[in-house]
């Protein structure tokens, strides 16, 4: 029998604020995850440090709750030492693209299959507001006692950079579009990123439910708009439109996936080519002999000379 | 008795390294132990770099300068190894650069060319021709070895260009110094052949320019005395570096996934983890290591503890500089409870330092690394020996006590090659453990279970829901700022310190070397051992008897013992690599025992046992309190 | 005499910590001394918190528990806090709530849970009214507010729908509580004007609430004796968090740079400098100082090196976790002897821990920060007076001696509000020093230049070509890794080392508080210190007299005065909020002297004045060895 | 009277292999900093640690060698406090976009006026070889024991997607052309980028010089080309097909300025704005008083009650 969204609820209290994007996030991932079936044990959500980050205590399956801007590279280890399981990350914008920037770079070049939600409030929320990476320069939150002097970057352009395979923004309060990115996400096989547009009413004064509203549009609403490149050549050709969509954040936000790359292969799938067996054998469920395998003599034959 | 001890130096990129292999090959094929170095900059090509190696029938415990023989294959060689020869010994240069100024040599470091040129003043002017009267004066032998055209007749024979064959330089003052040596030509050709064997291309030339350099040799200088071939032959024997012996004990010991970021002295273990990852068929059986190149040390520690959450057998390496930035996870790894063992190959620092020199100055920070309360397991190993197991008990109390254990090493065990008997290997009663490892855990598994020994069975993810939590947390691993189960798991977290503490047998912490009734005592941890078991056995050649406590496992610290051991010393001295007299600090944290005499060596060259040696006999002797020893090029 | 202690609890957002605000106003408005701090969750809304305050007519210098007032404006605050009720108190409660049970209770951790139906079960299950009946046999004074009909009032009073006014429940709680206690209505309303002065909208209504939740006690209760006034008015007083006092030592102590990466407890003093960053005309001068946000910890402290580099007098401010990521870039400091303040806010630990809780676990990392051999200065405040010209001498050390100063505090410091005199804070005689900052100098200045105090001249940059170098350097920064270069600049740093030691005064380093001819002395450092001063107090009350050593400077360590001032002890104790005994640890390393007897704290809550009396008493009069106090909600 | 290129030189051993890039790229910077006539007391060089870092010993100036990965966060620091002098980071593609990556975008966030100089060799030099972050998957250079598991990614990307307002690509061996862009990165007022490949002819035997010959050309063939942006709307007309030149890597690479944009503000010119006087008398330059210029109760009122 299938699971429900609710299988995936776990009874923590959500330590949320009313009215948090958060919320919409959670349960987008719920009915992903019963959508697609995906056997709690078998799953591990991997946080950083935030309020976002919580969400790790909130999903039914295995959690590690990290340090600061880390998810990802612990999430890697994951991964890597045991392919089978669906690993997914959760974290704030301060986390994911701030202090764990160096990482998510990373990732790309990897092209580990992880999906990377981020939860983009532009604030740093769980320290009481500060500016994040993505809030605009010259915009003064709540918190701040000046205008923010920093400017923003743009989490899809980073992720086309560094060499993510599914690029995709969603919005926290469109549950089911939202859910469909997310599982899409999932099933990419690669490094994905969703960046999740998301409304901290207790900090985030200027960008605000109303403020989203006024500007998001989801990209399928044009219907010749095709993320996929099946090969370079289709790469080529659909990047420069993709890109200009990635860029558009003004006026106008765009949502929805701006790109997805199903030619290139994973690291996993790198790694089985150099070390044959490794994907069913791998590094988090080899057994431990009893005893070391053979004596060093035998194993490391160029170092031994015959005296 | 032969104990010869000799330095070949040129320029990096110039074939030190593989002039040094051939040398430990030729000598151990000819029956000797030995052991040796390489002395680098933190440069790829141009700067002085130089192998110093000793050999002997004996134990090869440690270098010594002066040596019995120099190589000196460039000006600057002759230049920086001119103080270094001894009396009877020989001073091998190339003797077309004898017109060669140390003004003029644009790689060598200013403060050395004033020290060269203040020392050569008196022999008129700084040129190498001055060093080699320089030496000639101290006792040595003088072979000025024409350079140009033994390349020329090498050249010729081998019927190649010049350019082709100018690499063999290393080779023709390598042969020429063996020979100087008593090592004949069949000897050098078999080392010769163990290096190159698999390049038939290089094989050659190297071959016929050593033959050559003898002959260049026996007819100058005359035929010399053949040495008697060492008594170990006969059977097969190792040659390994510590980066090496590491890595087997890594892969032997059931490692599956590594991370590194390159870093000297650490990565070459890394390297030869990664040459090894993978592997058909061992004796049935199959090696099979991920071995992954992180983006930064953060990512690399926290990459092997994902991994090990996993269910992986995880480990990093890395040296001070990485080792700083990793902070932050091994307090991560104390509090979710995830093993994880990191190779700290230390280096002369603070900061970036002197990138490829020894030092021995992380003990304190290794084992007060993190914040917040994160007692952890710092095991230092003495030798190569100690090195190879130590890896894998590491990795075995890593994952019994679910902690992250600092496997502390060095710059000088790195680089050092020692040769390895097959029984110092055996690994036939080596048992590799995971400690309370739960594989099947029923559905009420609680990852962080209050247990009385403060361990909990710990089980990889995928297979029943479980939380892993950096932030306080109860049995299950949820968050919690309870105070009741805050202290609860302060508490169990104190427990299974205590039950690490008791678990490791006090043998294993340290040990005493030498004659327990010895009244002069040193202390050391580390690669200083074999220097220190060395210089011991001159000492009491020279009526200075002593014992040698060396501390193995540095946290948790064994005080009951080192207090007994210590109890009846009524000379105490600390050996050390630093100037903070590390571990000193931590023994009289511990015992209250204080260190009166302490011998340092800072100046990021390796310890000689003759400089041990001299700093005991001056304290014994003299009473002198501080001794600071600073040999080395 | 009045002292009285009071909680005051409820839900994150709900307006805790404005209700502290207002009670420290209106307690320091009617004459008393006051000390007060908030404990909360990490988490933005609906976790529970609480403000602990104490306000007397002597010095205020620690909070206790049990209280004598409990303000509990929800169900939750009326469980956890039922334990911390004395005998003789009031627990002032929300008696719409009283058929709450604890089980419906989401935000609420779960063993707190447990141990209030285990407590309750006797009471006929878990319930706001069962809570009630266990105060009241513990002998405190249970008043319920009818919470709805008060508001109903205030609404209707004020015109506004009760929407707009719910948020007044904090002072309504408050208010009664102070009725209880004593405080007439005018100092409340003081208080409430005081805070919320310049915003009349809010203002308004909580006068309003205030008035009404008095006249609802009075008129249940009967009319309250007055508190006569306390001694201390007629004068400006100030009310400031630790945070506050060192975000003004560092702006009048001329900080011109401050980087941070936002951390709890640090994150306000940063908050606090960056409001105070720009200012147009103080007596005539200007504030200018540039904060910048950094992208994490490992940018922060390498902008504010950059900084000082280029003559800025730069701090940066973090954490436990964050510091931890400073490691490297610490040792970098100390090599390139680069001056820096960073502040250490201690919380407890380890990793992420319980990252809005008391801690002091940090003080051997903090010591041994950055790999090989990097001493550093490292100073503890052990109160808020101290903390203020800590910040300023921290950064007149950091460029008088070029170095990192890690400058030691903690959560509870962080929170606490003291009340201050003017005296106090007196900067008359303060000096701002740089020590041998070199503003003009010569083409032949050198960065590294080789002194007899082993401290060079700085110049900043842009005046004239230098070369700065986390590397091995000569005199001129030029990397060099000649063994003799090497030895002296480690030499030349080891002098530097002992120039600070002998610079610093040791009354600086540590302070005798107490009577020195006591045989039972009390050692600690950081934010203990007038928690043990109080304990003292009533200690020698008790019949025992003790003294007390407060370690100020902890690296270079006092280690001579520290052996004479514990001399004489014949109990010595140590007070620590960390499970490694760190302090003891140290003193011990550095003197030999060893500390029997320990008095920990580690559940991550404040300590009070109470648990040091038991404890110590527990010591003394039964010989216990070790002691852990476990107070707090 | 101007300085020569020579005046730029010290007389350090420079340590690097024969025929390596770096000595190209050096020389190119000294003829930069020349027809610039930037005088070494007011020019500060930082480098991380690397071989390519190693440049600050040999540019005249003032230098800071820094740690590994760190030159750009201590450059800004040196930067903010003293924005009259001039600041250039040079480091490798290793030290800069792989362990230092976070900071290389937050740079482009806060766009302060440092020019960032990309030694882009595809390897780790100084450690002898591995992989670095812009060696193409697959590829198995000298010291790899394995194919390069792990992909590249795109520094110019990467930069743009973080906000810097400089971008080109320029070539070690083409003395002039390189000397050109560094130039135009200095004069350019914000974070600038240039990336500049770079032959490794000790363990990068992939990208050799006659590879890069083969396929590099330059922007400015194409007369039309002009890569200034100077205005939002100009920026979103000629943002597409700037970022596909800079996508373009394989058999064609193209070098110049692909992108500079002159209307964004720099953080100097941003702190100026909300702290009056601080370009002229920045934090480095602040004279420090004898004694704190008042008492507490004076400057933070607020916190002061009349009782
Ligand atoms: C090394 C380190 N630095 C700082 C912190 C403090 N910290 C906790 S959460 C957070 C920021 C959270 O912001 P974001 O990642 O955007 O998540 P949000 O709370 O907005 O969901 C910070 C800085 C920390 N825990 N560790
Ligand atoms: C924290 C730290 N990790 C690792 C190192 C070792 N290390 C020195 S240089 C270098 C890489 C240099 O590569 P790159 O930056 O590309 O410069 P290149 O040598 O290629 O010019 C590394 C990893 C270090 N010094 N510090
Ligand atoms: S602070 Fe913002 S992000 Fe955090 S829980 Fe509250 S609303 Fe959500
Ligand atoms: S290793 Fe490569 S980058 Fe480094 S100096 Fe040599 S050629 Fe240049
Ligand atoms: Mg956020
Ligand atoms: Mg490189």
């Amino acid at each position: 029998m299938a699971r429900k969204w609710l299988d995936y609820k776990t009874d923590s209290w959500v330590q949320w604020c009313p009215g948090c994007g958060d919320f919409g996030i959670l349960n987008a991932i719920y009915r992903a995850l019963a959508e697609l079936d995906i056997d709690p044990s078998n799953l591990v959500v991997v946080g950083g440090i935030g309020c976002s980050s919580r969400s790790v205590y909130y999903i039914k399956g295995n959690a590690i709750h990290t340090i600061h801007g880390r998810a990802i590279p612990v999430a890697s280890g994951v991964k890597l030492a045991n392919p089978e399981l669906t690993v997914i990350v959760t974290g704030g914008d301060g986390d994911l693209l701030g202090i764990g920037g160096g990482h998510f770079v990373a990732l790309g070049r990897r092209n580990i299959d992880i999906p990377i939600l981020v939860y983009d409030n532009a604030v740093y929320g769980l320290t009481k507001g500060q500016a994040g990476p993505t809030l605009p320069a010259w915009i003064q939150t709540k918190s701040l006692p000046h205008p923010n002097v920093q400017g923003s970057l743009n989490p899809l352009l980073l992720a086309f950079a560094a060499g993510y395979t599914f690029i995709a923004r969603g919005y926290a309060y469109h549950l089911n579009q939202l859910k469909d990115l997310i599982k899409a996400a999932i099933q990419h096989k690669g490094a994905a990123l969703v960046d999740i547009l998301q409304p901290c009413p207790t900090y985030n004064d200027f960008m605000t439910n109303e403020w989203y509203e006024k500007r998001i549009y989801y990209l399928s609403e044009d219907p010749s708009w095709d993320p996929v490149v099946r090969s370079p050549q289709e790469h080529k050709e659909k990047a420069p439109k993709m890109l200009e969509k990635m860029m558009e954040f003004d006026e106008r936000i765009p949502l929805g996936i701006f790109y997805q790359n199903t030619y290139k292969e994973t690291l996993e799938e790198r790694f089985e080519k150099i070390m044959n067996g490794y994907l069913s054998s791998p590094p988090g469920k080899r057994p431990l002999g009893k005893r070391p395998i053979a004596h060093p003599f035998q194993v490391f034959k160029e170092k031994v000379i015959q005296v | 008795m032969t104990d010869v001890c000799m330095i070949i130096g040129g320029p990096q990129g110039g074939g030190i390294e593989s002039a040094g292999q051939v040398a430990l090959k030729t000598v151990v094929v000819k029956g000797f132990n030995v052991i040796g170095t390489r002395e680098y900059h933190s440069n790829i090509m141009g700067a002085h770099s130089y192998f110093h190696l000793r050999f002997t029938e004996k134990p090869a415990r440690a270098l010594r300068i002066p040596v019995d023989l120099v190589i000196a294959l460039d000006a600057e060689s002759a230049f920086t190894h001119m103080w270094d020869i001894s009396t009877k010994s020989y001073f091998v240069y190339d003797a077309d650069s004898q017109d060669q100024e140390v003004s003029k040599i644009p790689s060598m470091e200013s403060s050395l060319k004033r020290r060269v040129k203040e020392a050569l003043a008196p022999k008129g002017g700084a040129t190498v021709g001055s060093a080699v009267k320089f030496v000639e004066e101290k006792g040595a032998v003088p072979v000025g070895l024409p350079l140009k055209s033994i390349l020329k007749k090498v050249s010729d024979e081998t019927a190649s260009p010049l350019s082709a064959i100018a690499k063999t330089v290393n080779i023709i003052g390598l042969a020429a110094g063996l020979y100087l040596a008593g090592v004949e030509y069949d000897y050098i050709a078999k080392g010769i052949e163990l290096q190159f064997g698999n390049r038939p291309k290089v094989l050659k030339p190297n071959l016929v320019a050593a033959r050559i350099a003898m002959e260049y040799v026996e007819s100058s200088f005359g035929k010399q005395k053949a040495l008697p071939n060492g008594p170990h032959r006969g059977r097969s024997r190792m040659l390994a570096s510590g980066n090496d012996v590491v890595a087997m004990g890594k892969v032997l010991g059931g490692l599956t996934f590594q991370t590194f970021y390159p870093i000297t002295p650490s990565s070459d273990e890394a390297f030869y983890v990664e040459e090894n990852m993978y592997k058909e068929d061992v004796n049935g059986s199959k090696i099979s290591i991920l071995v992954l190149q992180a983006e930064d040390e953060l990512a690399a520690i926290n990459l092997a503890l994902g991994a090990a959450a996993a269910g992986a057998r995880a480990s990093t390496s890395t040296s001070g500089p990485g080792f700083s930035l990793m902070n932050e996870a091994i307090s991560m790894g104390v509090m979710a409870e995830i093993p994880v063992v990191i190779s700290l190959w230390m280096r002369a620092g603070p900061s970036t330092g002197i990138a490829t020199r020894q030092g021995q100055q992380d003990l304190l920070h290794a084992i007060f690394s993190g914040h917040g309360d994160t007692p952890k397991i710092v095991v230092a190993s003495g030798d190569h020996r100690e090195a190879f197991f130590d890896a894998i008990k590491a990795m075995n109390w890593a994952e019994e006590f679910q902690t992250p254990v600092v496997h502390l090493l060095d710059k000088y065990l790195a680089s050092t090659v020692a040769v390895l008997d097959e029984w110092e290997l055996d690994v036939s009663n080596v048992e590799l453990s995971r400690g309370k490892r739960e594989d099947s855990p029923g559905s009420e598994y609680m990852r962080y279970e209050i247990t009385e020994d403060g361990i909990s069975p710990m089980a990889p993810l995928g297979k029943v829901p479980m939380l892993i939590s950096s932030l306080e947390h109860d049995e299950h691993g949820h968050v919690t700022e309870d105070p009741v189960d805050r202290e609860e798991m302060v508490a169990k977290r104190a427990r299974k310190w205590e039950t690490i503490a008791r678990s490791i047998p006090e043998e294993e912490k340290l040990v005493l070397h030498g004659d327990p009734e010895a009244r002069v005592t040193i202390i050391s941890f580390g690669s200083t051992k074999q220097i220190i078991l060395s210089a011991m056995e001159e000492l009491e050649r020279r009526g200075i008897l002593t014992n040698f406590v060396q501390f193995r496992v540095l946290s948790p610290f064994p005080a009951e013992t080192a207090k007994k051991l210590l109890s009846r010393s009524e000379v105490l001295i600390g050996v050390e690599m630093n100037f903070q007299d590390q571990l000193s600090f931590l023994l009289r944290a511990h015992t209250g025992i204080y260190v009166p005499h302490r011998v340092r060596k800072v100046n990021a060259r390796p310890l000689y046992d003759t400089e041990v040696v001299y700093a005991v006999e001056k304290i014994v002797r003299e009473g002198a309190k501080e001794v600071v020893v600073s040999g080395g090029a």
